[in-house]
């Protein structure tokens, strides 16, 4: 299963060597890990709470990497996301490529973490010194998403 | 029969993650049933008149004000996502 | 040592780890990981040999970093490779970059690794069922090398 | 004197990795090293022709064929590079 869903911590190196294993074709493998940053929008973070919408979720990712698939001349892809309570340093999202050469695994990675951003249904609730906020959805990642629109 | 789904904020604003709804007859589509909800007042029309913005999907596939729904439907209403 | 030249294999989820290490502002990290492959130019590859310019490799590396870190908003970057006897499906090079947000993260990793290519002083000579050969340098590379050129 | 360094498919040919060279006084930049080393004839006039490409550095540092050369440098030449 290439989405996992989870409230534990993940090993980037085992995931790494496990999307390539018993693949001798493969000779580049990108790899993302999103981290929970000690400050957002102007104010220290101390946690916070990942909630998301079991089935779809798993659904969403899946057809990401369906497309990226059919985009770019890729072997595999892993996405690893922890839902749950969080703090400042733990690892939130893990997404790995397989592929022959590295520009495609490039792209590919950088395409499913975009697209993850505004597609998958997450949402972050952060613990602040001026109490608790959900995390309101960025402008720049909706333009980050749409670099990747195609033309018909 | 649908089941309704409600994430994140307007989960705490609505004050429940999910109800089971009879639809009436006239309501056949996400438009229709948002103007539904939003005939309970307080929280249910204010979070859904569309000043903060908020996202739909049915049986789990992002949908439109037009997306038709009907029996047996599973709908969740949302914030845009923050993940990753 | 941002830069480590050896023979030993590196373990990629480590070395994430250790980039990041004791800064609560590191919210991405990217890592690109080359692996040899058992085809190459159409022959079947057993194995390579992998030399390399001790002290100009390390310089020539250093260098790209710097480059890297002057364009793009990033925290670190390691680069780890690897010289002497590989096999398919060893790992050849690893470049881990650190930084605030994800888009920084993923074209200054890309560019590392594209200078690297047509810029370090690293020469594989693999052996195939038609005998050994040197490796030749790839056009491809030096497009991939040009894209990043700045107007001036 | 100066260094010479000789790697991979260079090394190989030339039968040699490396050596230390008096510089003649006519002898300023990296054209003139190479004219020098050709002059020995065999493989060295062969690969050093230019047929096949052929990178070189001074100090460790690229170099090109106008760049000066001064004793105590250390010169390499290479053919280009394909790590990574």
């Amino acid at each position: 299963m290439p989405v996992r869903i989870q409230s534990e911590d993940f090993d980037a190196g085992r995931e790494i060597a496990s999307l390539r294993a018993g693949n001798a074709q493969v000779g580049a493998v990108t790899a993302f890990v999103g981290v929970v940053r000690d400050m957002n929008d102007g104010s220290v973070v101390a946690d916070m709470e990942l909630e998301h919408y079991p089935g779809m979720t798993e659904k969403a990712i899946a057809e990401i990497i369906e497309q990226a698939k059919s985009r770019w001349n890729i072997f595999d892809v892993m996405v690893v996301h922890r839902v749950g309570h969080l703090k400042p340093t733990d690892q939130i999202v893990l997404v790995v490529v397989s592929s022959a050469h590295r520009g495609d695994a490039f792209e590919a990675c950088e395409f499913v973490m975009d697209y993850l951003k505004t597609r998958a249904p997450f949402w972050k609730k952060e613990q602040t010194p001026h109490g608790a906020r959900w995390v309101e959805s960025r402008a720049s990642d909706d333009v980050a998403a749409a670099r990747w629109r195609q033309k018909d | 029969m649908v089941t309704l789904i409600y994430f994140a904020r307007l989960r705490e604003s609505l004050g429940t993650g999910s109800e089971q709804l009879v639809l009436p007859a006239g309501v056949r589509d996400l438009n229709g049933l948002r103007a539904l909800l939003m005939a309970r007042g307080g929280a249910w029309a204010s979070e859904l008149a569309g000043n903060t913005p908020v996202r739909a999907a049915v049986n789990q596939d992002m949908a439109q004000g037009e997306t038709k729904i009907s029996d047996g439907d599973e709908i969740a209403f949302f914030p845009p996502v923050t993940g990753g």
